[in-house]
């Protein structure tokens, strides 16, 4: 069971006062009329499932009620950062010891997070 | 109308109120406290209870104007006036709950309106529909560590600390005013189910309920 | 094959048992099959045996990265039912029937399929609906099944809770009695052991690290082995279907979850019926060892751990406590978790892909142990003949995009 | 009563506490501080049950978890049975009720045992995959026979009377295991200041210094455990679990702490100054670190006829001896691979019996340990084995012999030994299992012998655990362990003074499993490798002979590993086997994985006190107690106790007989079209929504469009998810120009409140809106019926007139003197009112309502007579009409459709995909049964030619049907493919009690389909 770093409450809470949204960083397309059936479909249905590290969306159901984002590695279950809303996370399948490009932005949510692993 | 109804749901007019745990009281009792009782519970029914929606830095100048408190400058923080009679507690990055004596929530919520005036924000009365538990006594932690997943060590749950969090199967707010005194903020269609849950479990600490 | 029967384990006891055979060889991979069968759990050895003895392709491969059945065939909770609501999805788990109904004696392999019937509890006004419907639908399809009311319940399952007092009491359940369980090891086994038979290449402990394809049309697989040509390649690994679609630059719209499961302590029978209850959630039969064997749920994450998240467990035994009171006593020896592929409507993808030659078989979510032998069927006659079997077609990939689902999760409430 | 085993002195045992117990019928003596096992041994009880398969005679192999035999079914009472007890790890106490789970007449004469002798060899591994095939028909019946073998003890048939619960814990570390290297790690984190928890499994803390020959500081060993206890106990931050199994072991260090409470009292829990006590409890422990001192488990060693009475580990002797008191025979010969297991030995001499010999597979042993056996003058059989225990109900002897190991083969002639007990020892296997739950795969490591752990980040191992054994080394293991943990965490470390430990010289062991037999392993008496699932090293051989070349295929194929004791005696013995048939090494065949638990944990533990009346909330108006005042029968909906209907006492009744639900459901359905009723409605979800953007995201989540709805006013909307099919529905109020109040189904209200903040935190930030629930603020009460304007008029001061007060609008006064908002909304097709108070004055506005009320005929109704009055007017509900698969097109609700809304709102894509643009899709219609006495089935299929064969072409489904008062028939409603076009057609529904029904397609309103009715 998860011990999940919420950034917006600023500490450790446990995985049952969250409920998992599936894939981060969906965004629904700017104009709906413009897409086709396919990319339609893509949006409401296809989605990553990669064997390591995942980008997910959590909501704190029983909690702040805010929604963010995990990196997570979906063998080991160890939770590499959490993320606020509108920020980009540092470890990406790129960047697997973090430091993505986008990164540094939220030190602190990694720092908070590391230590509670596996 | 203006562009948000107020509505003070309140009367004066004497009507009999009940509270939420009216019902639970009548079916299943209320154990008086005696001697032995190594926690006691006790319902503070009817107060004011406001959720106040907005960004930090909004809010904060007029709760301290109309409030007198500041509001609380940390996640998980719970501010109480100086006679302990009102408080407000971080819920979330932009919500608060704010528990005044009950007939203040109305006459509150006209002035905190009016010093925002402008702001967006948003102030919404749930009084009917949450109830205050205390409990209190040197079985009160581990009657909670019974109910609630989070830790309530004094190390990690001191006084002026408040959180939303699983309590049995239902949510709870859980604060902690004072050293010996913890407060539960139960929504009144759960009141039932968690005070049979805390009569239960604190029935080895001969849990007395004070009316 | 060595046949067996009960006369031929006589005649091996007399002789210490140092002279079975192995069940299948262990062969050197040939540089090129007809087909490759990627995945060597139930449904691809069951569709490796289909494609050599229905349909007269022999020269086949089963590539498999760890050990045959090693993955969700031996992490399931064995249920085999039929019942499903929508016509497409009755008539595949239909067909799967009728298949395992003969199976032990196809394969010469005693799969111990136990039709001992199931019941899908309802507990809320809405449930009796949905089971009426279902029922209905069932039997208007040619499936076997009754609405019980509570005593009917009852008089089936004696030991279970069938009181008013319940939190959320048994109103009625829905009931299949073909249906049943069956030993989920066997399964793997005896379609390994028949499929070899009939000259089938199991290649073990052989993974595949690529797909070899040339414009448009897939050749091969590279594997730790080497390479391997084939014009027909069929996936079947569920657990490992999304990973290996990238391999070849499909994307599917699955999420792989864990789902977890548990056993008792081995205990005198007392439940001789599968009980399901997707309200109160849990599911339940008792094997022939006599260990309760118990479904959770799916944890909401992605997850290939091969575990999940331990309130689940909690909440299953709650359900199964209020069920069965008198299993409270009764001790938990052991749970597991399996890796399921869900697909958004909750029932699989059999489908053809941008690739020529390369097919898909996945998305099983729960109820892939009771397929295998239906889907295994209509998998290779689609493999055998580049065009998929009728039973099949509405399993494709395109429906996601045309919208065209079978939304069995939505409609019937019932899963497992 | 005697207890010829038990020793005049010695062990840990009160002997001033005589407790008297019962095994298998028959009374016996054991005292206070023993395990049931420890007292049948006492007691001279040799056969404490039979095996599984072959029903032979089995008795105490071990002293802990590990043991696979003496697994009893314990309880005096029906209610107090306890399945599959191990009784190695039961304390005794009074008037204990034991009996063995299998055996029949009893465990000293099973007539099932001729079965196993003579029917054994034809029972090989995955026998019943062979057989059982012909004739197909007859499966069911052999099973019927292979189920009566089925299953160890039995489960109680009544309730049980006892009580469990949860402990939630968090602790900076978590040491498990409470022996050398657990409390040193305990001391050494605490003194840091760390919060720590200490749990162990066994009834007193202490691990093997409970049983250690070794002086610490020139102390018994069990002194130094008393005064580590001492210390900790007086530390604030340490809790200390006696009786505890860490029995799972979760991601991100989140521990499951099973804590036997009262197990040890009694079958039942007994009651404690006059409190129920929980039997036992469920810690769920949130841990920083974990430290993992849990020891080693002894390997026996894989012989012939292994398994009579009589044979047991080498250490589990020691245990005996020196723990309980309890020397289990007379004369021992132990069979050994290392020096460890010579204590056995040297305790058994120096309890004044007799050793005949030691068998040591080594050529040239000469441990410190050794050297102590051959001064005693104890025979030492070097490079020997025992190959064959001799006896059938207890040992009689042993056959030793030179074996070679690297040979696998018996060198010359074997001596038969007289003996009654056999050691044996083949080396420790550190416990692992906890360290696997989390997934990380053991390594075998050569140079001991055995798997160790792979640890993730923030546990750690010490002692035994990873293969650190000599006592000295294993508390300074701890120290470093328990003091790491707690620096990683920022907590100072503090040294800690350890007990000085004289250092002992112990010789390399040899790495010895099966031991060769002059026969081979399939024509040799069996060599049991898993004894409570009968699996032996020739069904291992034979499963790798069939290609069963993994050990998960080998322990599926023969089972082993799949007891109560999960494998731990044999799974290493068994791995090493299938090495040796496949010629290949250990790590090769494979690794060993465990999954929780432990050891078993009993389901009651695991649910806590969410059981019975706690197992889910009930949750209740304001109003509930007076609907149960008032015989409400309730309905469930979501978590939610919602009235049905209210059966009365019927006019004619003689004894107070109710009316039935049909009668109760016509009444309450005409009093509210002909005059009034009254439903409470507190459950509907409803959402308070503030803000400049409140009508924009308004706009974006529903169907239809609310840039209009002016202030007063009440709109009805459609909720979508993105692919177009509808979810939710309600009616939402203009309150102010930014303000709204939504109302959601009462099952989908809390989903609804987490869908609009998913789409305005994810999508939609700089839209300007808050959302919060308020659903349990307000009571809701409706009141709707010809009378109902009359009604209220008595009770408020608000303007009532038809124009000031129209339908859709909403107002706010006082109902009752109590200020209350007024939504005119009908969900009946009356005329309707529905007033919210605050939920503190429900019951006093809800009994005006009554008190003014009765002379209109004023009537509760319940959810049953809501659907029947909703259904005549075609209004829908979502999760009846819908399934996740109706767009609002299919429910002909285009007029709540804004198609030419200026942003694409969820779910208006989807509609003009390939699949719900296309014709033919199932449509919401009306359905008029041809016979109107017929109330069709709800989920009725419906189809056109009833005569078609099956499969029959089915084209949709009732989705509710009921009898209409108002109609004086039954009516459905359903949805038909291309139903919209087909006003008029005869549909068929064939039913299972073989009638078909004929009904016809119409309009899906039934009553006053022009709306007059709720508008006067």
């Amino acid at each position: 069971m998860f011990n999940i770093h919420c950034p917006y409450c600023g500490e450790l809470r446990e995985e049952e006062e969250f409920h998992p949204k599936g894939q981060a960083h969906i965004a629904r397309p700017a104009d709906p009329a413009a897409c086709t059936d396919e990319e339609w479909g893509d949006y409401l249905f296809f989605r990553d499932n990669p064997r390591g590290i995942h980008h997910e969306l959590w909501v704190h159901a029983v909690g702040c009620r805010k929604f963010f984002n995990i990196t997570r590695h979906t063998v080991s279950y160890e939770i590499l950062e959490t993320y606020k809303m509108g920020e980009q996370p540092s470890f990406t399948a790129e960047y697997p010891q973090g430091g993505s490009d986008a990164a540094a932005m939220h030190p602190a949510q990694v720092a908070q997070q590391a230590g509670v692993h596996a | 109308m203006s562009n948000v109804a107020i509505f003070d749901t309140r009367t004066d007019a004497k009507i009999p109120l009940e509270s939420p745990l009216a019902y639970a009281y009548r079916r299943f009792g209320a154990p008086a406290a005696t001697a032995r009782s190594r926690v006691t519970l006790r319902e503070r029914p009817f107060l004011g209870h406001l959720i106040l929606r907005g960004g930090a830095i909004v809010l904060d100048e007029a709760v301290r104007e109309v409030l007198g408190i500041s509001l609380p400058g940390e996640p998980q923080g719970l501010v109480l006036d100086a006679e302990g009679e009102r408080s407000i507690q971080w819920l979330s990055p932009d919500e608060w709950l704010v528990i005044v004596p009950g007939g203040e929530e109305f006459t509150l919520e006209n002035r905190l309106r009016e010093a925002l005036a402008g702001a967006h924000f948003a102030i919404s009365n749930v009084s009917g529909g949450q109830t205050l538990v205390e409990l209190e006594g040197e079985a009160a932690r581990e009657l909670l560590m019974k109910s609630v997943i989070y830790d309530v060590h004094p190390s990690h749950f001191p006084v002026g600390k408040g959180v939303t969090t699983v309590f049995a199967k239902t949510t709870v707010i859980l604060r902690r005013p004072s050293d010996a005194r913890w407060e539960l903020v139960v929504r009144r269609s759960f009141a039932d189910y968690t005070y049979r849950w805390l009569l239960d479990a604190g029935e080895a600490h001969d849990i007395g309920v004070e009316r | 094959m060595q046949r067996y029967s009960g006369f031929g384990l006589v005649k091996h006891a007399l002789s210490h048992h140092e002279n079975w055979q192995r069940q299948w060889r262990n062969p050197v991979p040939k540089k090129q099959y007809d087909v490759i069968i990627v995945g060597g759990g139930g449904h691809g050895l069951a569709t490796a045996y289909y494609l050599a003895k229905e349909f007269g392709v022999k020269n086949v491969a089963v590539i498999e990265k760890g050990w045959l059945g090693g993955g969700n065939t031996a992490r399931n909770t064995t249920i085999v039912r039929s019942n499903y609501l929508w016509d497409e999805a009755a008539a595949l788990y239909e067909h799967s029937m009728k298949l395992w109904e003969g199976l032990s004696q196809d394969l010469n392999y005693n799969v111990m399929f136990s039709q001992r019937g199931v019941l899908n509890l309802g507990h809320t006004l809405q449930d009796m609906r949905d089971i009426q419907r279902r029922v209905n639908a069932n039997r208007l399809n040619g499936i076997d099944g009754e609405v019980l009311d509570a005593k009917g319940v009852q008089a089936l399952v004696p030991i279970m809770d069938c009181s008013k007092n319940a939190r959320y009491p048994v109103l009625g359940a829905s009931w299949q009695p073909r249906a049943g369980v069956a030993r989920h090891d066997a399964v793997a086994w005896g379609f390994a052991r028949a499929a070899d038979a009939h000259g089938v290449d199991i290649l073990q402990q052989t993974e595949v690290t690529g797909f070899k394809i040339r414009d448009g049309q897939i050749h091969g697989v590279h594997t730790n082995r080497g390479d391997i040509e084939a014009k027909t390649v069929g996936c079947v690994t569920a657990g490992n279907s999304g990973v290996l679609a990238k391999m070849a630059g499909i994307k599917l719209p699955l999420e792989s979850h864990p789902l977890q499961a548990l056993v008792s302590e081995p205990i005198k029978p007392v439940l001789d019926t599968v009980v399901m209850s997707n309200h109160v959630h849990g599911y339940i039969s008792q094997s022939d060892k006599g260990d309760l064997v118990i479904g959770a749920g799916i944890d909401g994450y992605n997850g290939y751990g091969q575990r999940g998240s331990y309130p689940t467990i909690e909440h299953t035994l709650q359900a199964i406590v209020e069920m069965f009171p008198i299993f409270s006593r009764v001790r938990m020896n052991r749970q597991w978790g399996g890796i399921v592929d869900t697909c958004p409507d909750a029932c699989p993808i059999l489908s053809k892909t941008r690739v020529k030659g390369l097919y898909f078989n996945c998305g099983w979510g729960t109820g892939g142990f009771k397929a295998t032998p239906g889907s295994g069927h209509v998998f290779a006659a689609s493999l055998a003949k580049g065009e998929m079997h009728s039973i099949a077609a509405p399993f494709s990939i395109d429906r996601f995009h045309t919208g065209a689902l079978v939304d069995e999760h939505g409609a019937a409430g019932v899963a497992h | 009563m005697s207890q010829p085993n038990r020793l005049s002195q010695g062990g840990r045992i009160d002997r001033s506490r005589k407790l008297h117990f019962t095994f298998n019928g028959k009374r016996y003596q054991g005292h206070a501080g023993d395990t049931l096992a420890a007292a049948l041994l006492a007691n001279g009880v040799d056969i404490v049950n039979r095996s599984f398969k072959y029903s032979r005679p089995r008795g105490i192999v071990a002293a802990g978890a590990e043991e696979p035999n003496a697994v009893v079914q314990l309880g005096s009472s029906e209610a107090g049975q306890v399945p599959n007890v191990r009784a190695t790890q039961q304390a005794l106490f009074d008037g204990l009720v034991a009996r063995s789970t299998n055996g029949w007449p009893n465990v000293q004469r099973d007539m099932m045992s001729l079965v196993g002798k003579l029917g054994g060899q034809f029972m090989p591994p995955g026998f019943y995959y062979k057989t059982f095939m012909a004739p197909a028909s007859l499966w069911m019946t052999y099973e019927k026979f292979i189920r009566k073998g089925a299953g160890l003890g039995r489960s109680p048939t009544e309730q049980d009377p006892d009580i469990y619960d949860h402990l939630h814990q968090h602790c900076d570390v978590l040491v498990i295991g409470a022996g050398p290297a657990g409390l040193a790690a305990t001391l050494a984190a605490a003194r840091s200041g760390a919060r720590v928890i200490l749990c162990d499994e066994q009834e007193e803390m202490g691990g093997s210094l409970l049983d250690a020959r070794e002086r610490l500081d020139g102390k018994p060993a069990s002194q130094w455990v008393a005064e580590a206890l001492a210390t900790l106990a007086g530390m604030e931050n340490v809790t200390l679990l006696p009786r505890t199994t860490a029995n799972g072991y979760h991601d991100h260090h989140f521990v499951t702490l099973h804590e036997r409470r009262t197990e040890h009292l009694g079958e039942t829990a007994p009651l404690r100054d006059g409190h129920r006590q929980v039997r036992s409890r469920m810690h769920r422990v949130r841990a920083g670190r974990v430290v993992l001192a849990t020891g080693t488990h002894e390997r026996p060693l894989v012989y012939a006829n292994n398994d009579v009475p009589g044979n047991l580990v080498a250490g589990a002797v020691s245990t005996y001896v020196r723990r309980y008191g309890v020397v289990p025979g007379q004369r021992l010969v132990l069979s050994t691979s290392n020096d460890h297991a010579y204590r056995a030995a040297l305790d058994w001499l120096e309890s004044g019996r007799e050793v005949v010999a030691i068998a040591d597979a080594r050529a040239n042993p000469d441990g410190e340990l050794v050297e102590q056996a051959r001064a005693q003058g104890i025979r030492i059989m070097t490079g020997s084995a025992v190959v064959e225990a001799k006896g059938d109900t207890r040992v009689t002897g042993a056959r030793v012999a030179k074996v070679d190991l690297d040979g696998f083969r018996v060198v010359g002639k074997a001596e038969t030994l007289d003996c009654d007990t056999i050691a044996s020892s083949g080396g420790y296997s550190p416990v692992i299992h906890l360290a696997s739950h989390t997934g990380g795969r053991p390594t075998w490591r050569d140079d001991l012998l055995a798997f160790v752990p792979t640890l993730v980040k923030g546990v750690s191992a010490a002692g035994g655990a990873h293969g650190i054994y000599a006592t000295a080394e294993v508390l300074a293991d701890g120290q470093h362990a328990g003091g790491q943990a707690a620096s990683e965490l920022g907590f100072q470390a503090v040294s800690i003074e350890l007990p000085k430990v004289a250092a002992r010289r112990d010789g390399p062991a040899c790495a010895l499993y099966q031991v060769p037999h002059e026969k081979p392993t399939l024509r040799a008496p069996k060599q049991f490798v898993d004894l409570q699932n009968d699996v032996t090293a020739a069904g291992i051989e034979l499963a790798t002979r069939e290609g069963f070349e993994s050990i998960e295929h080998v322990k599926r194929y023969t089972a082993m590993g799949f007891g109560t004791d999960q494998g731990k005696l044999g799974n290493i013995n068994g791995m090493a086997i299938a090495a040796r048939c496949l010629n290949k090494s250990i790590p090769e065949v494979g690794t060993t994985v465990f999954r929780p638990n432990y050891t078993p944990v009993t389901f009651g533990a695991i649910v806590g006190r969410h059981c019975r009346e706690l197992f889910d909330p009930e949750r209740y108006t304001a109003m509930h107690q007076w609907h149960v005042e008032h015989g409400a029968e309730f309905e469930d909906v979501g978590q939610w106790k919602r009235p049905w209907y209210f059966p009365q006492v019927r006019a004619d009744a003689v004894n107070g007989e109710l009316e039935s639900m049909a009668e109760a459901v016509a009444r309450e359905c005409r009093a509210v079209r002909e005059a009034i009723g009254i439903l409470d409605a507190s459950t509907l979800g409803k959402i308070d929504i503030q803000g400049p953007d409140a009508r924009e995201f308004l706009g974006r989540v529903y169907t239809n469009k609310w840039a209009k709805l002016a202030p007063g006013r009440v709109r009805y909307g459609l909720m979508c998810k993105d692919d177009g099919m509808v979810f939710d529905d309600g009616t939402t109020s203009c309150l102010g120009e930014n303000h709204f109040l939504m109302t959601t189904t009462t099952g989908g209200a809390a989903g609804v409140l987490e869908w609009l903040e998913l789409w305005h935190q994810t999508e939609w930030p700089e839209l300007q809106v808050y959302f919060t629930s308020v659903t349990d603020h307000w009571a809701t009460m409706t009141i709707t019926g010809p009378e109902a304007r009359k009604l209220l008029a008595e009770l408020t001061d608000i303007d009532l007139d038809r124009e000031a007060f129209q339908f859709m609008d909403w107002r706010e006064g006082k109902v009752a003197d109590v200020p209350a908002r007024v939504f005119r909304i009908s969900f009946t097709g009356e005329l309707a009112y529905e007033i919210n108070v605050q939920a503190n004055y429900a019951q006093h506005v809800w009994d005006a309502l009554f008190a003014h009320g009765e002379k209109y005929g004023l009537t509760p109704y319940g959810t049953e007579t809501m659907h029947v009055l909703r259904a005549e007017k075609g209004f829908i509900i979502a999760g009846q009409e819908t399934d996740g698969s109706v767009t609002p097109e299919d429910l002909g609700m285009q007029w709540c459709v804004g198609y030419d809304k200026p942003f694409s709102w969820i779910g208006q894509r989807a509609l003009t995909r390939e699949d719900t643009k296309r014709e033919g899709r199932k449509q919401l219609v009306g359905l008029k049964p041809k016979d109107a006495k017929v109330v069709l089935e709800e989920g009725a299929q419906i189809v056109l030619d009833p005569t078609h064969a099956i499969p029959m072409p089915m084209v949709g489904h009732v989705t509710s049907s009921y009898y209409s008062p108002t109609l004086d028939s039954g009516f459905a409603l359903a949805v038909i493919k291309g139903g919209q076009q087909r006003m008029g057609e005869t549909v068929y529904l064939p039913m299972a009690d073989g009638q078909t029904h004929e009904a016809e397609i119409v309009s899906p309103i039934f009553v006053d389909p022009k709306g007059e009715r709720q508008n006067v």
